[in-house]
């Protein structure tokens, strides 16, 4: 218990240290790069220019700035968005999150779901036209660029059959396209690394033990070979589920989705830099924890694997 | 007998090596104040249970892990805590021979390049001279020097070995660690490799350090033997005497363990079973290490440590040898 | 060495065995990859068919394509195979390139202009091409767009921007990626884990900041005089070379304790001998399959780019780009299908073959590898 | 085993996650839709009329506040709203309203001229940094209070004598100010709910606003959801109970969620359709009040482009070798009028002079007259910079072909994110780039005055004593034709000296449901939602609802 209290204080202070980083990192690159937040194609007197500015405390220096923020941050505020001007980036990001955690779970669930399926079913029939056929559709999955397999499918489900609305949020029959987008290169991902982990695992003794016993091959595949073939899946989950929870510009966009996706590219362009801080912050708390989860993870699903 | 004796100056004398690795909540004592003295010329075994340490002290010897503590002197001179210039010169002069010849080569380096390597690393060597030096290393170990492109996948285990040997003997070294050089070997190889590894010294006066759990062989190699028991060496001494009248318990119950080719003499010998797990390498320095597991302990070897006293020719480290 | 004793061979003697030994061929672990690699069909059919596009690709200022960036308004939106298309000469040569012209000097000057505009190889090409097919040129039988350009050329053309992109971006990433990854994890310790968290930090500043930077302020820069493509390549590898970093960390701490990395710190190998002739190439197996990874990624990278706008500019075109064009062509009220087809065609043809290319060598060059 | 127990665990509990997750997915349920739902294209910067600029913000602004006047919705006529009438007096400085004694705000009390005097002032006020203050700058004293020359608010020239009247006085006449009494910027807020919540008085919760709609629901880029305001003056009148306003960025997918119905009215569809949609009843295309053009940079910090784009014949030959017709059909199609001036058609009573159509010949001829004055043996190659966007990229590509082919220019293109783009514009780090100008109020003046020296719109380096002259003449002028011969000589100079290429005006393009009663197209693209109705008979009839 004293190992684990210890190894978790380490990692917070890692955290910490990572967040100050990250924090410093992008806010010299975001002052560096060319424009700012209030500059406008129907150009603003100068003197309003100038009171906006100090509005954002964007009259003073950098670091000044700096140490404003950092102490802001370090309290827990995020300050105002530069854009959206009538939220605070917390009220932003508070709001976006259910949203984006709905959309990736049912992503992740849909990956999840047809990547261990598939990739189950495959390597059971391996080298067969199932086989074959699955890993076929699972990489195109991947070489697809997300924009196009969206428009396609909005042209079969929306436009032809009429069977989903076209974007939007709200019920769950709004979210099925884009949770299918948005999981497809994570399902056809986890298909392949499943197939990998189940080949491997089911040429090992214990499995062909199982066989031998006289075990039908179903019970064989999920009682016995499931549970070492997925180990590469769960280390591929951390980094992913980081990656789908905060879901993609190009499908919110497609989708009309106000989830978190377009925050990170577009607080970017819109050089808002609180809001972009935030995402930046998020992004690096979530990616930490996840990873974390998976160390922890690795050492139950593997007895050899120890806390380090 | 050896030539060898402590009486000549030694040509290595290791004075309370100590290898201790960062542990919690006490730190792992791998070799534990290690001391002997090598020849010229002379072969050294050093014996024990796999973990002792044994591989550690060669592995200290040559920088690979970095010593806690004591000292190494080559010819009078310091070798341990050396900087990457001194080690490097060093380095010409004690070599090391590993275990498993599988791991020892690069896979990706053709038999030439891995033994003239050492030539090229130390500048002794380039071009045509580079290879003519090689193809010569080849022939001094028994090698075909026509396969000097091929790769080590495509050598036999006792063949990948030579490779290993011609690579240590590349530059010239005087002292050589043989990090059980065998065991990972068929026997019918062993032997070959022992041979080679005999004629090699005679014809140029190497030392060895020989490390090995298989007591057959150090008694066929080695003029004198150390039995190391959890990073110390309990009993030094000729191996003759070593082995014919052990006087550690240990070095006994190690023996004892060894079949006896007779069928007559295995039938009957006294054999003495060691109880209990050997305490673990992180344990509190206080008495005998092998106090535990000894069939003659007494109340005074679990509370001081015995130091090495000669008996008979021999250091042993016991407190009624 | 001094002592050669009953070893000892006269010079000649031990040249003429170094003239034998020069007749002796190995077998490299590469060599067996490869045999095993020949036996998976599936495999070798994508690396014929990558060879394939790339070629064709590179070759495209030979071929005799209409000019990617010629735009015909009387053209627009014309369909593959459409018919004011074969009206100009069925399915093959029609004339007309560049350009129409009112005589023939006319058509050199304009010609020597698009060489002058051209790269050195690209212009040498173009020259070549206009030797050979004069101002014949291949029918839009892909269609054209909705300016009348060819696509036909434009994918050809996109080829060669998105298979160079792929592939520059990945060995920019590739280099700094082994060098990063196998210092790290051979030097380990604090170094190493400081090395790694400095990777995960950068994991999490989001790429988009980088991308603008660094095209912004090279660009302001005329001293550097980058060219836009050449920054491309460079922003994609800076950003891709974490995972590989990661990934050759990984592989160098579980061979760094290999006897032989050992043998050579007793033989006093140098760290950079050790890291780049030891740990390196037996790394490399690894990270080829890896980079036939990267590859599609990094193209999936510049279509998202494309997407964004921060892609390439006119007339360079590339898949990605034309695949982000074409996205307002499918909507429900007319669908112009072959705006996003060829492209995305091109495209995903040529990731799946490289993907199953990469599983081919992952299974040639080590059976027991698992997935990276 | 325990390990296993662990791991069953483990298992067990990352199902939960995923199970509870899905739950949250499922439970958004949707709401009943409105009468109305439009694509407002992006969320609001924010709902204080003091500060944004944005046409977006405008859709959604005209529905929750109400200003002086109103603009008629078929034609750029003001009509009364919280100020049942004004006067004006005879030298134009002085604007007197009437406040309608039955204007409330959305909670129920009186909205007066107080609340105006208050708005305004706030609208000036420094730490306010209104973008917009400036338009409102010909109120007396408002420019010193803005710029921090006059302290006292007291001094700005707006009063309230009694509750109903408000009183504005000008510091010289501005023949488009009632324009302004219509544009947001002039809107009134609610003092109290200001002052009691001066950072989230904009919530749904909070809001109180003196339109025909209030703020029932706002979520943040997924939906804006007004309700009628039953206090409001006009309730009588106004037809729609509930609106929604989605703010949608891309518009193939507004165009989507139109064809299957899901919204009523889409602001803007992507061109590729536009021939399509054409044969519809649903979308007509008309003109509005704005330009598409090129910037030159006279500026340009290379001496030798400095001198190739200083030279008139240059900027000339660019602009006469530039096909604005193909454009307008080939690319565009939506029914663009090519431009051959600067200020849009429709304004009433103003003719704009105009520049020669289309030459490519003359264009050729003019740029080797140019070439040889400037001794040059070459146009120096240079870049058209354009923000992203399908259109823009299309357009600057013809264009790129176009000056290729007539002139033998070698033209790169230079694409860049908005904000990129416009801090090298702004900082005349371009050669020539695309640009947009939408007129703010139904008069000349707003799309001439930018080209005065130094304004900070100019971002050209084009300065011309004489033009400036005329502006300044033209503003100070009271009487509505001369001032309207002298913006058109003003026009004349700019073009004259070709101060930018035009190329074409736009047109509106909304798509708007048959049943939706009152939706008029005009110059400026504004639909009060306040006139807006359903015809319920026809809407059952197509589809049934």
């Amino acid at each position: 218990m004293r190992d684990v209290l210890r190894f978790l204080t380490l990692r917070f202070l890692w955290l910490l240290a990572t967040l100050w980083v990250v924090f410093t990192l992008s806010f010299v690159l975001m002052r560096e790069v060319p424009g700012g937040p209030f500059l406008m194609e129907q150009q603003v007197d100068p003197v309003i220019q100038k009171q906006i500015e100090a509005a954002y405390d964007l009259d003073k220096t950098k670091w000044e700035q700096y140490v404003i923020t950092l102490g802001k941050t370090v309290r827990g505020d995020l300050g105002p968005s530069f854009k959206m001007r009538d939220y605070t980036v917390n009220e932003i990001l508070a709001e976006g999150m259910p949203r984006s955690v709905a959309l990736g779970t049912l992503a992740l669930l849909i990956a999840l779901v047809l990547g261990i399926v598939a990739g189950t079913v495959s390597a059971s029939r391996r080298g067969g036209f199932i086989d074959r056929g699955l890993m076929l559709v699972a990489t195109i999955g991947i070489a697809l660029p997300n924009f196009v397999i969206a428009s396609i499918l909005i042209l079969v489900f929306v436009i032809q059959l009429s069977w989903l609305p076209a974007a939007g949020w709200g019920s769950l029959r709004f979210m099925i396209l884009p949770a299918f987008c948005l999981g497809a290169p994570f399902a056809a991902y986890i298909a392949r690394l499943t197939r990998t982990g189940m080949l491997e695992t089911l040429t090992q003794d214990y499995v062909r033990t199982a066989h031998a016993k006289g075990l039908s091959p179903w019970r064989v595949v999920t009682g016995h070979a499931m549970k070492g073939g997925l180990l590469p899946v769960a280390s591929f989950l951390g980094p992913a589920v980081a990656g789908i929870l905060t879901g993609s510009l190009v499908i919110e966009k497609i989708f009309a989705i106000p989830g978190l996706g377009t925050y990170f590219v577009q607080a970017a362009l819109n050089r808002d830099y609180t809001l972009a801080m935030g995402c930046v912050l998020f992004y690096t708390l979530l990616v930490y924890v996840m990873n974390l989860l998976v160390d922890i993870s690795y050492t139950i699903l593997d007895p050899r694997v120890r806390l380090d | 007998m050896g030539r060898g004796g402590l009486t000549e100056a030694p040509l290595l004398a290791v004075r309370g090596l100590r290898v201790w690795f960062p542990s919690r909540p006490r730190p792992i004592r791998a070799v534990d104040g290690v001391s002997f003295d090598l020849a010229r010329g002379e072969t050294l075994g050093l014996v024990g249970e796999s973990g002792c340490g044994k591989s550690t002290t060669a592995r200290a010897l040559v920088g690979l892990v970095p010593a806690t503590d004591g000292s190494a002197l080559l010819d009078g001179k310091e070798v341990l805590h050396l900087d990457e210039a001194s080690l490097r010169r060093v380095r010409r002069r004690v070599q090391m021979v590993f275990q498993d010849p599988y791991a020892s080569l690069n896979p990706r380096m053709t038999v030439g390049n891995i033994v003239g390597e050492p030539l090229l690393i130390h500048g002794l060597a380039t071009g045509k001279e580079l290879l003519l030096r090689t193809v010569e290393l080849m022939l001094q170990v028994g090698l075909d020097p026509r396969f000097l492109n091929r790769y080590p996948h495509e050598f036999s285990g006792g063949q990948r070995q030579r490779i290993g040997i011609a690579r240590a003997l590349a530059l010239g070294p005087e002292v050589l660690l043989l990090d059980e050089p065998v065991s990972a070997l068929d026997v019918s190889i062993q032997a070959q490799v022992l041979n080679l590894l005999a004629e090699l010294k005679a014809e140029r006066n190497l030392a060895y350090l020989f490390i090995a759990h298989d007591l057959s062989v150090v008694r066929h190699l080695c003029e004198r033997v150390a039995v190391m028991y959890l990073g110390r060496i309990v009993e030094t001494g000729p191996s003759e005497q070593v082995f014919s009248d052990p006087r550690h318990p240990y070095t006994k119950a190690l023996l004892s363990a060894v079949p006896v080719p007779d069928p007559a003499v295995e039938a009957t010998r006294e054999r003495i079973l060691l109880l209990g797990d050997p305490p673990s390498p992180d344990r509190e320095s206080v008495g005998c290490a092998f106090a535990g597991r000894c069939p003659i302990a007494i109340e005074r070897c679990r509370v001081e440590d015995p130091a090495p006293e000669e008996h008979e020719g021999r250091m042993v480290a016991c407190w009624q040898p | 060495m001094e002592e050669r004793a009953g070893f000892q061979r006269s010079e000649a003697e031990l040249e003429r065995l170094l003239e034998e030994a020069k007749k002796v061929r190995g077998n490299s672990l590469w060599k067996d990859a490869m045999r095993r690699f020949r036996k998976n069909q599936l495999s070798f059919l994508s690396l014929w068919l990558v060879v394939l596009v790339s070629v064709l690709c590179f070759l495209a200022p030979l071929l005799p394509l209409a000019p990617r960036d010629r735009v015909s308004m009387n053209q627009q939106y014309l369909e593959p195979l459409h018919e004011d298309l074969l009206d100009d000469g069925g399915l093959f040569l029609r004339r007309g390139w560049p350009g129409v012209f009112a005589d023939d000097a006319a058509r050199d000057e304009a010609v020597t202009k698009i060489v002058e505009r051209s790269g050195l190889l690209e212009g040498w090409m173009i020259q070549l091409r206009y030797k050979m097919f004069g101002d014949r040129e291949i029918v839009p039988w892909m269609g054209t767009d909705q300016l009348g350009r060819c696509i036909l050329s434009r994918v050809l053309w996109g080829g060669r921007i998105s298979l160079m992109v792929g592939l520059v971006a990945t060995l920019v990433s590739l280099i700094i990626g082994v060098s990063y990854g196998a210092f790290s994890g051979y030097i380990g310790g604090w170094v190493d884990n400081l090395m790694m968290r400095a990777v995960d930090a950068m994991y999490s500043i989001p790429f988009i900041f980088v991308v603008i930077f660094l095209i912004t302020v090279i660009k302001n820069n005329p001293d550097l005089a980058i060219d836009r493509m050449v920054l491309f390549f460079a922003v994609i590898g800076a950003i891709y070379w974490l995972t590989m970093a990661r990934v050759v960390r990984g592989q160098v701490l579980s061979i760094k304790q290999k006897e032989y990395v050992e043998a050579a710190r007793v033989l006093g190998a140098s760290t950079g001998r050790i890291l780049f002739r030891h740990l390196v190439p037996n790394v490399m197996a690894v990270v080829l399959v890896y980079l036939t990874l990267t590859i599609p990624r990094v193209m999936l990278f510049e279509a998202f780019l494309s997407f964004l706008g921060l892609g390439v500019e006119s007339p360079d075109v590339s898949w990605g780009m034309l695949a982000a064009d074409g996205l307002g062509a499918i909507n429900p009220l007319r669908v112009y299908w072959w705006f996003v087809l060829f492209p995305s065609l091109a495209l995903g043809l040529t990731l799946l073959s490289l993907n199953f290319l990469g599983d081919g060598l992952r299974d040639a060059l080590d059976p027991r590898l698992k997935d990276v | 085993m325990r390990r296993d127990r662990i791991r069953n665990a483990f298992a067990f509990s990352l199902g939960a996650i995923l199970l509870i997750g899905a739950g949250i997915a499922t439970t958004g349920a949707s709401i009943e839709p409105a009468d109305l739902t439009f694509h407002n294209a992006t969320e609001p910067e924010s709902l204080d009329p003091a500060k944004v600029t944005g046409v977006p913000e405008g859709r959604v602004l005209r529905a929750l506040f109400s200003g002086l006047t109103v603009q008629a919705p078929d034609s750029s006529e003001s009509l009364p709203d919280i100020a049942e009438s004004w006067n004006i007096s005879p030298n134009g400085k002085v604007y007197t309203f009437r406040i309608r004694k039955t204007a409330r705000w959305s909670d129920g009390s009186p909205c007066t001229a107080d609340d105006f005097v208050y708005s305004w002032r706030r609208l000036f006020a420094p730490e306010t940094a209104a973008k917009y203050a400036y338009l409102m700058w010909a109120v007396d004293g408002a420019e010193d209070y803005t710029k921090g020359k006059l302290k006292d608010a007291a001094k700005i020239g707006v009063a309230a004598p009694d509750p109903y009247t408000f009183v504005v006085k000008l510091r010289e006449p501005q023949s488009y100010f009632i324009y302004l009494t219509a544009f947001y910027p002039s809107y009134a807020v609610h003092r109290a709910t200001l002052e009691a919540h001066p950072k989230h008085w904009h919530k749904p919760e909070f809001f109180v606003g003196n339109g025909p709609f209030t703020l029932q629901m706002r979520l943040i880029r997924e939906r804006m959801r007004f309700v009628k305001n039953e206090y409001y003056w006009d309730a009588a009148n106004v037809k729609l109970e509930t609106v929604d306003a989605l703010p949608i960025e891309d518009n193939g997918t507004a165009l989507n969620l139109y064809l299957t119905g899901a919204i009523d009215w889409t602001t803007d569809v992507p061109a590729h359709v536009v021939p399509q949609l054409l044969q519809r009843d649903d979308f007509k295309p008309t003109p509005r009040l704005g330009i598409y053009f090129y910037r030159i940079n006279q500026n340009n910090k290379d001496p030798i482009k400095k001198a190739f784009f200083g030279e008139p014949r240059v900027r000339r030959a660019l602009y006469l070798a530039l096909d604005r017709k193909a454009i307008c059909e080939r690319v565009t199609r939506a029914g663009d009028v090519p431009a051959r001036h600067i200020v849009p058609p429709g304004l009433d009573g103003y003719e704009s002079p105009k520049l020669p159509d289309y030459d490519p010949v003359e264009a050729a001829r003019l740029m080797q007259a140019a070439l040889s004055h400037l001794k040059m043996s070459k146009a120096p190659t240079f870049s058209i910079l354009y923000n992203t966007q399908d259109t823009h990229k299309l357009i600057a590509e013809v264009v790129q072909s176009g000056w290729r082919k007539h002139l033998g220019l070698d033209v790169k293109l230079e694409n860049m994110e908005w904000q990129s783009y416009l801090k090298t514009e702004s900082s005349f780090e371009y050669d020539i780039s695309r640009a947009g100008w939408i007129g703010d109020y139904p008069d000349p003046n707003t799309f001439l005055d930018l080209w005065q020296t130094g304004n900070g719109n100019n971002r050209t380096g084009w300065s011309d004593p004489d033009f400036d002259r005329l502006i300044v003449l033209a503003s100070k002028e009271v009487d509505v034709r001369k001032r309207l011969g002298l913006l058109a000589k003003a026009e004349a100079r700019a073009l004259a000296g070709q101060v930018v290429i035009p190329i074409y005006f736009y047109v509106t393009k909304n798509c708007v449901r048959p049943w939706i009663k009152g939706w008029h197209a005009n110059v400026q693209d504004r639909h009060n939602l306040k006139f807006l109705s359903i015809d319920k008979d026809l809407r059952r009839r197509m589809i049934g609802r």
